[in-house]
């Protein structure tokens, strides 16, 4: 059994990791590490879990950083995980970060989408991008791995395919995103009067997971906008890309490149082409499991695309994608721990 | 005791009072930008930075 | 026209009597006062105001005291507005107070409820119980009104037949409760993602409000309980009644208590007992609007009741209502301004 | 007092034409045509309306047409209403047909969108397209008037600007639907455990509105797609158009020309561009009101731009702006019967 | 690996039991019964299950009765199971009945409840009701078992412990119910528009599963109410239990009581009292797991109380308590293939 | 050419038109009750049995 430190545990994203970890046949957890929580029982902050750790609390950053563990998933806020990163590499622990500290290959485009420099530079460098679809080898002999942004990931998965074969044109993304996207703690877009059945348009041409997505599938900004909105759903995150395509393309064509570039891939599913409900994938099929699903429709023109991905950013785009890096990382199958099944009609 | 000036983000009309200082915060109500007061002869405006609630995700 | 000055403008009951006001024949807004907001457009906090209020810009204290008005409308917390109060009496305004501040008559009852003595226990037996459907020739003739509470109104005015009848030997009050009831302000329990549909039961026996049910029903704590929920909804309070009777009734002699108790009340409906489906009103059918519903069932052993009720928390259960009253304060019909209809499906 | 006959007074559009006339100051119900409900009161079907209509039951066909009245509000399915406005026209009444079965005015058009050719082709060179906000004089005059596609009217409104600036190079139009949108008959796809919190795109690229979208603001089909999804509302309609400009533009001009083309109409609103968050309308801000609001921003590139329209469906995507349409047609006053405030927060 | 014949698979509980048993270590799937989709692929009707089930298509009647198989899990409608079970036993296959038609042991009973006479009583006497909690020796040991009501088992398993002790004088119960409890087919009550956000009171005083709860529980009809709502959610029941005590009882009684009762039942959890947000449970909590969770309150007067319980109707009220009665016909340890976790907050 | 009779459930009054048929189903729009006509002299009314749509659960 690998024994794993969770940080940021009284969070959203780390109360699924738990979540994850609890029936992990590999992995337990060393853990659970949040400061503002300290002593309290793990379930008097996440109720869902006290059947599985009934007598697990909190400890703090000290506490945290001299217990023993073999890997830390870190899903802390961006811009307080480097030095927990720094710390537990000095232990010889792996570490997955699933903040956005660590995404960016290059300190140039950090500065540039986060508007300061990054306090270490050299962590970039050693970094993996941490999905396992584009970077699996890789991953498997790191010991640093950034987690990915939920927006991001969901993108990144459904465009990769037509990407690698360079043939993205322009790309005007459109992002639907659910509550839990944004933390445990509330705030006044939070409130449940405001936000119960938004639909809240709150980015019109970019937002910071651009800067994974462009990196990722090695666009131009010139050539891509990601307007984000808020709906009606707590977990689920769903692309909507309108690309217009560099040449003619048939849609047996495009089957092929999917087929391909997903093969392989435990987690990643394509969409039947009919019955035409069922052609675009909703978030609400993969709720609660590691799925990604996309969907697509080619315009008669030959030109014009839609791909459509769905995902639980909570699993996919957070705790899960984290967790199978984990395993790679620890040797183990990716799939472990991940399979549980979408819970659906929810 | 008020006068009209035009607002420098869409042309709209602003009502101020008569009595502007330099360094006042005016919003149009139109647009909804918040307008510093850099200079009162000749009357100069510049878009004063947002201060955003947390209404994104 | 009638000029009023609306206090805690910002929050939630506060932009609904703008609302109101808004279209109100007889009475117009003379001033919004808060203080946090201070300045700012009335549009910039209640977005669905600004065809109607293009250039309102809150006040603050100082400035709403120092307006000119017939009437003060205050929907500020409970527990701030005695001051408010006594300064507009004294500048010879009347005042609805919708806090909790003055809805008790007995400031024994006050310090048993809220655990402090009243700060100005003259002002309660001064203040009438802003409830028209049964103080209306008192609010006529009064200077100072509560509003009501928004769980206590829907109770009360589900009931009042059955009190005023001495028929009520226990009753197991369920109320289920929106999320706007608890105001503008984001908290934990408001946060989206936990208050999405739960069903999160709160209170199990009895709840502040239960004061105000006691003293306008003339009942026994003894003989109820209050049991409170909230629900995925954002506006609506639903009271459901398990009533004992104190003695055996038929079907018709119901009927025909609540038509005599509900004759004359322009707000009050009585819900057809069939087809089945509409014989309990779901808050669904007044949303938006001033109206409260009520349907009732007895059990074949004439003795068990089931009495519901349905109200819009921030109309009937709190802007509306205090509109009314002030309605009656100022001699004007009691209905001005509160004719909108419902907004149903929504 | 005019009088107005509606028809499919028992489906989702004809409850709100009752829902707007019950308090209309000059025009009230003649008779409520609904064959399969005939006989039931109305409030049977629409249990909102019951304290505003108690007695009056539906009639079929017959009585319907045998009914003296000014004007006929026709809220039946495409491809019903075609000898009901003959019949009325006959009768000298005025005809709103809310259906699609007069929008468009080419028969050719018609035959192209609706796959077959159309009964009464003089119909459509005699019927306007019923939006005041393009054809207030036209409709003036008209005896036979359209009712509008709601996805339609919301996405004409918020583009009708820049169109007859000739700007509009490429639009990609992407509309979020509430489910009210579908009527009043229940189906796999309204089933509540799978309409819920759907997310679901189900028209990559074109939709039937897309036809009156497409007279109306001029433009060709091969610079527009139209993409539909069903989302978690019951009454809304928000078109997001990513739109190309034909030219370089300033956020000062746009300002400049959305401002000429609105002024003048009463339901048309245009957002602020600050505070952020206010700067794209949620359909949450016009539930239950005649208002449609726009927001937009310019990319800094100048060319790109994303165009936002909140509308009710049922209102100013049906019933709303077919009253305001009979308003026009019986030389009332545009507004008349439509002030109605927006239910925010709800 | 043993064999499941699954019937009604096409429906809401029979997709459910397909889910668990798509990752079921001890049980796989013989077939899939279905006559209206016979000759379809499983994934057409339950997208979510296409990864684990890409293969198999439903069957009709005919080829589901000779396809073999040790167990026969049927999730079809009250009313048409008989015919099933009949030719099920007679080819040696144990049956678990998700319907009502042998929940009830006595005929008699079945008569009052159902309004018919039994069409094979026999099946009455010989059926085992398959509430594990109350009947797991019994269930071990027969050929064929009944399924639970959804709203019956939330019930019994929140109130066995005192219903044990003869504790029970009267008991008001609430029931809340989700969409998905009433099957995959849509009617007027289901539709979204009229489903959503309901709080839709639809019994007062009754239910049919209230033959299960009394026969369970030894408890006389003129001692229990049940009132029945559908709330805004899809999956979950949640039960309010307002009971009148037949003698005095400490908060330390009611503590050992329970957890007396619940020892040894994998799936039953008890509520912590404090902090109080957690007293009581909410269905968000059990979310696509097996759990069931129960937490109450003690009036100070010793004689009232609240007992809050909820599960999801799907699992722990139909598909999960199934495959744990299976579990247990087939000698397999209760809980294999049910221990998948909670998702939440979802 | 209407006239008002009494509810047998309610007590509420419901307007009918003198025609009124043996057999014919009135409804009281008070407590909406579908009453069967009996007999009509003297007038008996009902209760018919309600049809209902599906919405329990
Ligand atoms: N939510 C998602 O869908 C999602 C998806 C992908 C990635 N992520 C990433 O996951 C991370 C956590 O996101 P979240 O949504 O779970 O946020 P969250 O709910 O706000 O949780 C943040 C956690 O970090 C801890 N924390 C706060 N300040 C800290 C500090 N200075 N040092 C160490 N720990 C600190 C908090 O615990 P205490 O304050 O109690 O110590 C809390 O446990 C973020 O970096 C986010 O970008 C989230
Ligand atoms: N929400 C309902 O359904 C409902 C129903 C019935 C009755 N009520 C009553 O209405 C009142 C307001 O409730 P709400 O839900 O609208 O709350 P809310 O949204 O929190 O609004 C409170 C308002 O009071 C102002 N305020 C806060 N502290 C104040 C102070 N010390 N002095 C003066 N003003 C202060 C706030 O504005 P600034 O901080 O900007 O000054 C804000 O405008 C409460 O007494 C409540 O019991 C509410
Ligand atoms: N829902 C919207 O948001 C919306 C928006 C814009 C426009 N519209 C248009 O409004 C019309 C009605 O839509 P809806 O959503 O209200 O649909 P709905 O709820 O299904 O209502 C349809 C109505 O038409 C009646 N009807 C059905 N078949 C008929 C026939 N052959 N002849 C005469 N009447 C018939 C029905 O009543 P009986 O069967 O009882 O006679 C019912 O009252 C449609 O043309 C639609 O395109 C709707
Ligand atoms: N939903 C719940 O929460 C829940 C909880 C506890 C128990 N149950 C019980 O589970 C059973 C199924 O409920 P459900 O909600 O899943 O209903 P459902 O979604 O309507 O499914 C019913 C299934 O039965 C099949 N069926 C219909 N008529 C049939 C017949 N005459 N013979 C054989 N099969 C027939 C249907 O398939 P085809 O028509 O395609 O053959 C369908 O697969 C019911 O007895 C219900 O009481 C349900
Ligand atoms: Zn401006
Ligand atoms: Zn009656």
């Amino acid at each position: 059994m690998y024994r794993a430190a969770v940080w940021g545990a009284s969070g959203m994203a780390g109360g699924e990791v738990l979540r994850i970890l609890a029936q992990h046949p590999s992995v337990e957890v060393a853990c659970a590490v949040s400061n503002s929580k300290k002593g309290q029982f793990v379930w008097q902050v996440h109720p869902h879990l006290r059947a599985n750790f009934s007598n697990l609390a909190f400890c703090n950053t000290d506490e945290g950083l001299s217990t023993a563990a073999d890997i830390a998933l870190l899903a802390v806020p961006h811009g307080t995980a480097v030095p927990i990163i720094e710390s537990c590499l000095k232990k010889n622990m792996k570490v997955v970060d699933l903040s956005a500290d660590v995404r960016l290959s290059s300190s140039k485009d950090y500065e540039a989408w986060y508007g300061h420099s990054h306090p270490n530079p050299e962590l970039l460098s050693k970094a993996i991008y941490g999905l396992p679809e584009l970077h699996r080898d890789d991953i498997r002999d790191a010991v640093l791995v950034s987690g990915v942004g939920c927006n991001a990931s969901c993108c990144i998965l459904g465009l990769y395919p037509l990407a690698l074969m360079g043939l993205i044109e322009e790309a005007r993304i459109e992002v639907r995103v659910g509550s839990s996207e944004a933390g445990a703690s509330p705030t006044i877009g939070s409130h449940h009067p405001y936000r119960s059945r938004t639909l809240r348009v709150f980015e019109p041409f970019r937002h910071r997971h651009l800067a994974e997505i462009l990196q990722e599938l090695s666009l131009k900004e010139s050539a891509v906008t990601l307007t984000m909105s808020a709906v009606e759903i707590v977990r689920g995150v769903q692309m909507l890309s309108h690309i217009r395509l560099s040449q003619k393309m048939s849609e047996r064509d495009i089957w092929q490149i999917y087929r391909k570039a997903y093969a392989g891939n435990p987690f990643l599913q394509l969409c039947p082409a009919k019955p035409a409900h069922l052609r675009f994938p909703d978030p609400k099929l993969v709720t609660g499991s590691n799925n990604a699903m996309t969907g697509f429709a080619l315009h008669e023109d030959g030109r014009r695309m839609l791909v459509v991905t769905a995902i639980d950013n909570l699993m996919k785009g957070a705790a899960g994608t984290a967790v199978q890096a984990a395993n790679l990382m620890l040797g183990l199958d990716e799939t472990e721990g991940l399979t549980m099944m979408p819970v659906y009609p929810v | 005791m008020s006068k009209l000036v035009t607002c420098i983000v869409c042309e709209g009309k602003i009502q101020v009072s008569d009595d502007l200082l330099e360094g006042e915060i005016i919003v149009c109500p139109d647009c909804g930008s918040e307008l510093e007061v850099v200079s009162l002869d000749p009357l100069t405006l510049e878009e004063a930075p947002e201060v955003q609630e947390d209404w994104g995700e």
